[in-house]
């Protein structure tokens, strides 16, 4: 677990600062004109329930591995000039940051393109998990893949 | 010997995170899964039942990836991570 | 001109920081589970001329309400919770920030949507003008409409 | 009396930033091309062309946007605002 803002895939506790992050990528290229950012961020509800705490646990060096994956082919396939993807792992109260994808580009339709796709992708492919604690107790997060 | 890891929901499944088994030959996913379903037959079940993806050193495994000495299987309920 | 972070409508010659505008759309539920957001900067590069500065011209009063109308539109049709857009006028440096969406919602999905219609929606309507100053000279640019 | 606003690029066409216009009677934003473009041929050419928007009290006006006494036209180029 790294937690300098120099790496670009990070997975790490403690809580991360977007503008921090933001003025990191714009050190790549002078040449950066757009910048999407994804922010996910613990809400109060899911299905109903009231949540009082979420829980991460991820996959130690497969989860940073997949993560990569993420970076270099959203890089490539979209034409973006860089990206970078922290998750937070452990206890995350409501209204706290969880996740956070940074896609800079010369302009902005391919940074939407891949700050979106990327996501997705981390959704799909990153050993991951969530666990919620509500007033009935705590369950892991089993979303139809 | 191989070390299999389990994580999420389930660690409970099988009451631990982390286990290690001898094997002397290599075996495909699919014996090693009958392995493990005869001392842990509800983890056996939700394998079969493709509820569970299974990680070979850390890259996606399916029934035919061998497994050798050494090496690190990991089953992965569904992820989670990032948001809705 | 308002530089209150409270105001989520706001042409400012000042910077702003990503971070405190996400931390004040975050107040406005507790039930926000995604923030996309769109950050502009200023280019080195336009039509292969070496940019070395940017000012920013609005007419005033009437910004601010196109950036209004557009706050409420992207709220009411893509369903977000809520929005802002800040634009900064006057001189610009290199690697600068311009202008900043913050779209936050309940899921990813909307804010995405709402966040890259909202920036092409102010280009096309907001009466903000750039002069790019290049090694030939100042030139207002006038994108194709 | 109306005033009148120029932007951008057109600060340097008409050689000022703001105008001030006695009508008598209403007239329609084709009216006060004419009337522009008498003193100002290059910013009537302008308008003509379509190369630049018309906005009447900070809403978007066509040529039968009928002007009084009060309002407030603005000239408005091409707006580049935003990024690409």
């Amino acid at each position: 677990m790294s937690t300098s803002t120099d790496s670009k895939i990070r997975i790490q506790s403690e809580d991360f600062s977007v503008t921090e992050e933001i003025e990191t990528m714009k050190k790549v290229s002078r040449n950066i004109g757009g910048i999407t950012t994804f922010l996910g961020t613990g809400r109060e509800l899911s299905k109903g329930e009231n949540i009082t705490k979420l829980d991460f646990e991820h996959y130690p060096k497969m989860a940073e591995k997949k993560m990569e994956e993420i970076r270099e082919k959203a890089v490539k396939d979209f034409g973006i000039i860089d990206m970078s993807i922290i998750h937070r792992i452990g206890p995350i109260d409501i209204g706290e940051n969880i996740v956070l994808i940074v896609a800079a580009g010369e302009h902005r339709q391919e940074t939407f393109k891949a700050c979106e796709w990327a996501i997705a992708e981390l959704k799909r492919t990153t050993p991951i998990w969530k666990r919620e604690t509500t007033s009935n107790g705590e369950v892991w997060v089993q979303d139809t893949p | 010997m191989i070390t299999l890891k389990y994580f999420a929901s389930l660690k409970s499944v099988v009451e631990k995170e982390e286990d290690h088994l001898d094997i002397k030959n290599p075996v495909t996913l699919d014996q090693l899964s009958d392995i493990i379903a005869a001392t842990a037959p509800k983890m056996g079940e939700m394998i079969r039942a493709k509820k569970v993806l299974i990680s070979v050193n850390q890259e996606m495994a399916d029934d035919d990836t061998i497994i050798r000495d050494g090496d690190e299987v990991a089953f992965l309920p569904p992820f989670s991570g990032g948001t809705k």
